[in-house]
């Protein structure tokens, strides 16, 4: 049996355990276990994939195994890895992990919650997972429709609405990702839907220059692609704490991941025609979610914006086509999967505290709450780029290998888009300034805590993870550059 | 004598004055009084057929004497129904029962 | 073309049915409408009487004024307060209604009176023999009706049962 | 050798890295003694260990066949492609073991300082702990291999300064400069960056070794390609000497150093008097032979912008009130001095003494620049202000502090035999040599020099006494001993030979004072403080009368000729106003609504549709009747 299917099978009984379990502490602390599993069995995955590594190491995706769904249209379950993948993966167990932590606040229908949030990690975790077009789709759909009820159930504010944008944004996304998967499978003429089989024929240049910019439009959706991204402030400023660190952390991750892995790794023609317009556009996102960012007043939508901005950086840097910049979007993947969590679990907690999120009502809370205070400096020096923390390492390696490459546009566009970090450093500092530092705003506030045991497990794992890709990049950029050959040796 | 034209005016003006009633009319028994309207008209025109083209057989005029007991039992049945709704909802104007709409 | 008393009786009764008919749909107090409407079936009954249908006639008046019209009345008085008024008609509904009813009473007529009835005859003076009625209404030979006689006696029984059904309090 | 000299650079960068650890993790754990205490310690171990490199690096074996030699080590950090990645490592060359010493001398004498000057404060600890983050920044900074390496501990730098800028968060005016420093900074680095991007691209390397090469391949036949007229290669230098600007707040990136005297004074004299702010000078020296020989017309530039700023900053100094920004203004013209000494320095022997003297006047002016900061930490710790119009007469309460402060100006008024005037003579002779403009500016600027430091001089320890709420008083063995110090030095260090060790080629050569231009620049130094002997020694109105005489220059002077008032106006109006807030009002409105008005239509279409369903009865009859009627009126006719 394949150990990837843990990773569906592990939360699976955790929904089995969360239905039978009566208290909602016992369902927290089962959570936690569960959570603490998973994340187990994803760094257990590592040295696994090490191993089969040097056992194939000429293989694009290794640990494979199929299972057939349905033989008239070759439909398989196709499962494996490369270390990419498993990144992804570790990313999202850290993310479900600490969301688990940071839930334990929650109150109301708490089973329910973490039954829609366990179906959410299953969907992540089997895009992740597998290689088939079909399941990849599956999976992606599966990790849509609880954020709605996620959002519209638990979340806050103009909830229904906020849901209701989300899921149809991202659902009519996916309208055209089903184009173009469709598109991909009838024009590869193999009758499989498994990508790895699919990336040994050529697909023809008119097929691959019509249903490129549809897959890439799909998963840029998700990927908060400039002027698609509407749902995301909306989204993130409704969500409950948890949902947004894993649609920040890990569901947008999903946009970025696909595009590399299906749209450019099948169709690097397509691709290659159409660079030049949607560079512009996740241009357009980095310098714009940033600009956007600047004058927000709620904390969420400074984060979503700001996510804007950095997800941007990942597509646009997919976009540049070379191993460098390929293996920053990666990196920048997970710095800004860790980064914005850490972010959103902080923002729920100062939130359960003051009850606000406007920065105009917060001021002084490092006096007041420190060890949250310094979490939030620490996530908004690494979110501007701070050497030692992970944004740094990602944003770096995007504009170097962005700019090595030989055409004067892009080059022009990688200079537009390292302005970013200047704009960056003005909001993340805007709302350090004002909601940290400075006299106490609120004499209300002067009477609250600073953060207990859960927060401070969830806020310590994303700090480490953070430091860790900060200060020993090379693990991870060995790793990446080392399963980016197969699709470098494609364009 | 009198030409057959002359019944078909008077059906025809009688049919459409019963549908200008049904679409106009904001009250179902009100509705349901042009619809006798326009039951009439066919039956008129049953009978004129009747007599002026096939003055040996009797299916107009049977046909009409049906259609009149069909009217009086549909009348029945509409008018039980609207008194049961009124008596749900208190009124009976079109426009304002919607319960059942959706 | 001399004017004869039945075409005179014709007239009235068609003056009467016109009239009586706009009356019946325009007017806004309900028990108005109802006491044109049966000016209307009775002047009906009179064409019929005018074709010597006199049977026809008779159950017009018995089964519709005598019953329907009675029911309509009761209703009335059990639904609307007397001397209510129904709701004026919003105009653009007038004129919807207009539309359809003058353009589909051009189109009929225009079908009708362009024709030509070949076999349209005299009408034969003298009533239609009641056996004969019995007898058609009873048989089961060609032009004979016990089927749908008997249909329509279901029917009835039908109606009258879920009349009741529907009608009865809880 | 080599090898035992890396490790104790490795130590040298290792030790403040643990105390910033240790004190950090630890916070309020410690008590304020035992922060103070491993904070201090751990530093004066890495300044002995910093002499002891300096003393074997200069006297022992740095120099092979007379001449001094670059000694790498690194490891590879971050790999980008075969040819560019990111190393770390330590670079030890003439200047990078000059920095060593100057930055742990001014750390460990501030540290010490710290000791009296923050006693008691709330966050002790995370000042000292700040304090060791910023030291080791600042360590890696300049022993960095790489243009890259440098960036990464340029930044770190940044995050210290603003960390220690905006220590008293409560304060509003501290987080604003910490604020305000951060992003002018990283505008600056923002240059930088690019900078770095267009040099690696075209030269595909990051390394300094390959990039400084006088013999090297990218000096001996550079990228030829052009952007918009100029040599790509002047961009890159253009952009990275822009980066440097920022640091080094040459004009018109200057703003944020006179704002960042909000920090506690000890953090002005270590960052931003005697390290951190002359790293755009180091940073353009570091990268000197690729000026010279490859962009010589953007080292002109560099020459030219450090001429005015140092001119506009001296004017400036001559009219601020606040002690502390009078120093800044005062650091901020001696770092363009710098500048200009590197903008008119050749390559090779003598023609190297602009650079020679830039980094000499790096040296000697750290010492006397942190000396007058940590002298008006004393001021200040002793009465409360940093107003020169509450101060005056302080001579006789402070007489230490008077002394060294003394010694000090006259250090910076380059009178002999202080340090400042050797230094400063060597830039003055250099750009005699090579632009007589310049020249006089300099020129002009040192004799303006003497007379703002003694304006200040006088305004603080001479002048009317103001009547004290309690006698002020020295501040105890901690703060005076660094004081004594920083004085002896500032005596000293205007004789260590330079010219012997610090040369573009590392060869040393001889050099000596020419009095045909020294004599007039003592001249002028003793004219600027004449005057403001004359102006500022008793109460008097002259002051007044040449303020109300010169009344549009002297407002225009003391608002800083409206700098701050022009960014504001860009930042504010511009960037917030005209750029985010309608980005953020186009998201929301145009783009977010242009969404929401496909859902509006979607909705009204269908709430259409479904009206056709309206359950109307009548309504259906209409349309029945209707399409009865057309269609049997299209089958008729």
């Amino acid at each position: 049996m394949n150990f990837l299917y843990l990773f569906v099978i592990i939360p699976l009984l955790m929904m089995g355990g969360v239905v039978l379990l009566k208290s909602d502490r016992a369902i927290k602390i089962f959570m936690l276990i569960g959570s603490g599993v998973l994340l187990a069995a994803s760094l257990i995955l590592l040295p696994l994939f090490f191993e089969a590594r040097a056992l194939d190491p000429e293989a694009a995706m290794v640990m494979r195994s199929d299972i057939m769904w349905y033989e008239a249209l070759n439909i398989k379950l196709s499962l494996g890895i490369d270390g990419i993948s498993v990144l992804m993966i570790i990313l999202s167990a850290v993310i479900v992990f600490t969301g688990s932590f940071v839930s334990w606040a929650m109150t109301e229908q708490v089973k329910e919650y973490f039954l829609w949030f366990l179906l959410l990690s299953i969907g992540v975790f089997g895009f992740f997972i597998t290689v088939d077009l079909f399941s990849m789709f599956m999976f992606y759909e599966i990790a849509l429709i609880p954020m709605y009820l996620l959002i519209g159930l638990w979340g806050t504010g103009r909830k229904e609405y906020s849901a209701m944008k989300l899921t149809l944004m991202l659902m009519g996304g996916s309208a055209f990702l089903l184009l173009g998967i469709l598109g991909i499978y009838f024009s590869a003429g193999i009758n499989s839907m498994n990508i790895l089989e699919i990336a040994q024929v050529h697909i023809p240049v008119e097929a691959q220059n019509l249903f490129f910019p549809l897959t890439f439009l799909g998963f840029g959706v998700l990927g908060a692609l400039f002027p698609f991204h509407t749902w995301s402030p909306d989204g993130h400023a409704s969500a409950p704490t948890a949902v947004s660190m894993l649609h920040a952390g890990v569901l947008m991750k999903l946009g970025g991941y696909g595009c590399f892995r299906v749209a450019i790794y099948l169709m690097p023609e397509g691709a290659e025609t159409y660079t030049t317009l949607f560079l512009v556009l996740t241009g357009i996102s980095v310098i714009y979610g940033a600009f956007g960012a600047v004058v927000q007043k709620d904390l969420k939508y400074i984060n979503a914006y700001s996510s804007v901005s950095h997800c941007g950086l990942v597509l646009f840097a997919i976009l540049m086509l070379n191993q460098t910049a390929m293996n920053g979007a990666i990196l920048q993947m997970l710095s800004h999967g860790l980064m914005t969590a850490l972010f959103f679990a902080l923002i729920g907690s100062i939130y359960g505290r003051t009850h606000t999120r406007m920065i105009t009502e917060m001021g002084g809370l490092m006096k007041i709450m420190p060890f949250l205070s310094v979490c939030w400096v620490i996530a908004g020096l690494a979110s501007l780029g701070l050497p030692g923390l992970s944004g740094f390492v990602s944003e770096m390696t995007i504009f170097v290998g962005s700019f090595q490459h030989d055409d004067l546009f892009h080059r022009v566009l990688t200079i537009v888009a390292c302005a970013s970090i200047v704009i960056t450093a003005v909001y993340i500092l805007r709302v350090v300034g004002k909601i940290l530092l400075g006299p106490v705003q609120d004499k209300h506030h002067e009477a609250l805590t600073d953060a207990v045991w859960y927060e401070k497990i969830a806020a310590v794992t994303l700090i480490i993870g953070i430091a860790f890709i900060g200060l020993l990049p090379f693990l991870p950029s060995e790793i990446i550059n080392d399963s980016l050959t197969a699709v470098i040796s494609k364009l | 004598m009198i030409p057959i034209e002359y019944y078909f005016v008077i059906s025809t003006l009688m049919l459409f004055i019963g549908v200008y009633g049904f679409i106009t009319r904001p009250n179902m028994l009100a509705m349901l009084m042009s619809l006798e309207l326009i039951l009439n008209a066919v039956n008129i025109n049953f009978a004129v057929f009747n007599r002026y083209l096939y003055a040996d057989q009797l299916e107009g005029m049977f046909f009409s004497l049906f259609s009149i007991g069909i009217a009086a039992a549909e009348t029945a049945v509409a008018i039980a129904i609207i008194i049961n709704v009124f008596r749900h909802e208190k009124k009976i104007e079109t426009n304002e029962v919607k319960n059942l709409k959706y | 073309m001399e004017i004869t008393a039945n075409q005179i009786i014709f007239f009235i009764l068609s003056a009467i049915i016109v009239v009586c008919s706009v009356f019946a749909v325009t007017e806004r107090k309900i028990l108005r409408a109802a006491t044109h409407l049966l000016f209307v079936l009775l002047a009906t009954a009179g064409l019929y009487f005018l074709l010597n249908y006199h049977f026809l006639a008779a159950v017009q008046i018995s089964v519709y004024v005598g019953g329907i019209l009675i029911l309509f009345v009761f209703s009335i008085f059990l639904t609307s307060q007397v001397g209510s008024e129904m709701p004026a008609v919003k105009l653009s509904r007038k004129i919807a209604g207009l539309v359809v009813s003058i353009s589909g009473a051009a189109l009929c007529l225009f079908v009708l009176l362009t024709q030509n009835y070949p076999g349209a005859q005299e009408i034969s003076e003298g009533e239609i023999d009641m056996t004969e009625i019995g007898q058609a209404l009873m048989g089961v030979d060609e032009f004979q009706y016990l089927l749908p006689f008997e249909a329509i006696s279901v029917l009835l029984l039908a109606c009258i049962i879920a009349a009741i059904l529907v009608a009865r309090k809880k | 050798m080599q090898s035992y000299i890396i490790i104790i650079s490795i130590l040298i960068l290792a030790l403040p890295l643990l105390n910033f650890l240790v004190l950090g993790l630890a916070d309020s754990r410690f008590s304020h003694k035992t922060a103070g205490t491993i904070g201090t310690f751990g530093l004066s171990i890495v300044a002995i260990l910093s002499y002891i490199t300096a003393f074997n690096y200069f006297f022992d074996f740095g120099k092979i066949d007379g001449v001094y030699q670059k000694f790498t080590q690194s490891v590879e950090w971050l790999r980008f492609s075969d040819t560019l990645h990111i190393d770390l490592g330590i670079l030890l060359d003439p200047i990078s073991v000059m920095m060593l010493v100057v930055i742990s001398t001014v750390s460990l004498m501030v540290h010490i300082y710290s000791l009296g000057y923050m006693k008691g404060e709330r966050g002790f600890q995370r000042y000292y702990a700040f304090l060791s983050l910023f030291t080791f920044s600042m360590l890696g900074l300049v022993v960095a291999t790489n243009i890259f390496q440098m960036y990464i501990f340029w930044e770190l730098v940044g995050v210290s300064s603003f960390l220690l800028i905006g220590f008293y968060y409560t304060k509003p005016s501290a987080v604003k400069a910490a604020k305000k420093a951060f992003i002018v900074t990283r505008f600056a680095d923002l240059g930088f960056l690019i900078g770095i991007l267009i040099l690696s691209y075209f030269t595909n390397t990051f390394d300094f070794g390959a990039l400084t090469d006088p013999n090297g391949s990218i000096i001996g036949n550079p990228a030829s390609a052009t952007f918009m007229g100029f040599s790509v290669l002047s961009w890159a230098t253009l952009l990275i000497f822009m980066g440097g600007a920022g640091k080094s707040a040459m004009l018109p990136l200057h703003i944020w150093l006179p704002d960042a005297m909000e920090g506690p004074t000890p953090v002005s004299a270590l960052i931003h008097a005697a390290t951190m702010v002359v790293a755009g000078v180091y940073l353009v020296a570091r990268l000197f032979p690729l000026y010279f020989f490859v962009t010589p017309d953007v080292l002109t530039v560099v020459a030219y912008i450090g001429a005015a700023t140092s001119l506009f900053a001296a004017v400036v100094a001559c009219t601020q009130t606040d002690i502390k920004r009078v120093l800044a203004f005062s650091t901020i013209s001696q770092i363009a001095y710098m500048m200009v000494a590197l903008g008119v320095s050749g390559f090779g022997g003598h023609d190297g003494l602009g650079y020679m003297s830039s980094m000499f006047h790096l040296f000697t002016h750290a010492f006397f620049k942190a000396l007058l900061f940590l002298g008006a930490g004393a001021v200040i710790h002793a009465v409360h202000s940093n107003e020169m119009g509450d101060m005056g007469g302080l001579r006789k309460y402070l007489p230490i502090t008077h002394i060294t402060f003394l010694i000090a100006c006259l250090s910076i008024a380059g009178i002999p035999p202080f340090s400042g005037f050797f230094s400063k003579d060597e830039i003055l002779v250099a750009a005699f040599h090579h632009d007589k403009i310049l020249f006089a500016c300099q020129y002009l600027v040192a004799g303006l020099t003497a007379f703002y430091m003694f304006r200040l001089y006088f305004g603080i320890f001479w002048g009317k006494e103001t009547h004290y709420h309690h006698t002020p008083h020295e501040g105890g063995v901690a703060m005076s001993a660094p004081l004594i110090f920083l004085g002896l030095l500032t005596l000293v260090t205007g004789f260590v030979p330079f010219h012997d060790l610090i040369t573009t080629n590392g060869v040393s050569f001889a050099a000596h004072i020419d009095w045909a231009i020294a004599i007039p620049s003592i001249l002028v130094g003793v004219a600027g403080i004449a005057v403001a002997t004359v102006m500022y020694k008793k109460p008097s109105d002259i002051p007044n009368k040449v303020a109300t005489a010169f009344n549009g220059f002297y407002v225009a002077t003391k608002n800083k000729f409206y700098f701050d008032e022009i960014y504001l106006f860009v930042t504010k109006k511009i960037i917030f106003n005209c750029i985010s807030t309608p980005i953020a009002w186009f998201d929301r409105h145009i783009v977010d609504g242009f969404m929401d008005f496909q859902a509006f239509w979607s909705n009204m279409l269908s709430s259409n549709i479904r009206y056709l369903q309206s359950g109307r009865v009548q309504q259906y009859v209409w349309v029945f009747t209707a399409s009865a009627i057309v269609i049997a009126a299209l089958v008729i006719f």
